[in-house]
């Protein structure tokens, strides 16, 4: 049975991963996301990057369910 | 005009014109009650960097996160400073050197509300908006514009 | 294009026009060293006095000594921030409700220098340059405006 | 031999005394001059003005010069 998430980079995270958007089978939570992530992307450890869960921003620990959108946000630099 | 509150585009594609920004200021010369505007606008800088001379910005966002964030730091501006009315836009796209890409302004019956309001809403937008600027360099290359 | 300091008009017959404004802020896209302009626009409030509703502002001016501070106002705040540029247009005449009166434009390469710059000179401009205000009544009457 | 003095009068004060300019016999000082305009519009004596001499705000009482250009201020109310 499929569990995906759903993943969207931007700025620097979308350029070094080479895409804007993917989707993953779910690896249970945030922190096991960003380890999944690393061992596809190893450039992506030398970034700064925060995640973001349905749209905010997630602090420590988060436990992902199916269709969850998750974003991969370097820091902000608008303005 | 301002008070129904609805998440609103900040969202711009290109520069924002001088003309809009006129505009924007002539729409409120019915609000008897404004006394004072404070309006503050981001211009693209010609900045050198190690790697080459910055021409242009080309801004992208997280659009959808963006709106829902900006409509919470409108709310939060709203209820700290007795604000008659109160516009944010952005750009999106390439802005070259010269150009403007932030265009906030904030109204008020007295001078201080709008100016205070306006400088915290620009700390704001720039610290809190999931919005990233890659900064186009003369050498066709290009670095990641990075805030302070 | 700012750089040489020497005393400049800052009154203007009438309102300010949202055209004079777009074009102030046109005539910078130019200079690419500015990353912020700071503005300030004053407008003409319908305030209810006990003797009746504001419906103008007449603005008179001992002219040559409010250009003398002006000047000495200007080099003061060019000495404190590091600005680009700098542009102060004060109405004389009378001037509508809903109508600019005051407009204070700062541009600097950060935008920290613009924004304290502006409010900085909107506060010194209206406690130290003599201008008065001889606010026009629906009464037909008159009451003499007092800053705060 | 004539000594005069020029005064400009603005806003508030020059509405009470119905002219905005008038020249003076010089009364020496500043001091003696506002005695003066005292004595001749006695409705000055409710109204918070301060002078200027040659373009200057005048602090403390100042000797007076022929030709000097002496200014009426009312609170400025500019903006």
């Amino acid at each position: 049975m499929s569990n995906l998430i759903h993943i969207k980079a931007f700025g620097m995270v979308a350029e070094k991963i080479g895409k804007e958007s993917l989707s993953l089978e779910n690896p249970g939570t945030t922190e096991a996301l960003k380890n999944l992530l690393f061992q596809n992307y190893p450039e992506l450890r030398s970034l700064k990057f925060t995640l973001a869960v349905n749209k905010k921003l997630t602090p420590g620990d988060i436990e992902l369910e199916e269709g969850m959108e998750i974003a991969l946000l370097p820091p902000f630099s608008g303005g | 005009m301002e008070k129904e509150r609805k998440p609103k585009n900040i969202f711009v594609q290109g520069p924002i014109s001088s003309e809009k920004i006129a505009q924007s200021i002539a729409n409120h010369a019915s609000k008897t009650d404004i006394g004072g505007h404070s309006i503050f606008l981001g211009q693209i800088r010609a900045d050198e960097k190690p790697e080459g001379k910055v021409v242009a910005i080309d801004y992208t966002a997280y659009e959808e996160m963006a709106l829902e964030k900006a409509f919470e730091i409108r709310e939060a501006i709203f209820a700290k400073y007795p604000l008659t009315c109160m516009h944010i836009y952005h750009s999106l796209g390439e802005i070259k050197v010269g150009e403007i890409c932030l265009f906030v302004f904030t109204s008020s019956k007295h001078r201080k509300a709008a100016m205070q309001a306006c400088d915290e809403l620009v700390e704001r937008i720039k610290a809190e908006l999931p919005i990233w600027g890659k900064e186009i360099l003369d050498t066709e290359g290009h670095v990641w514009k990075v805030n302070t």
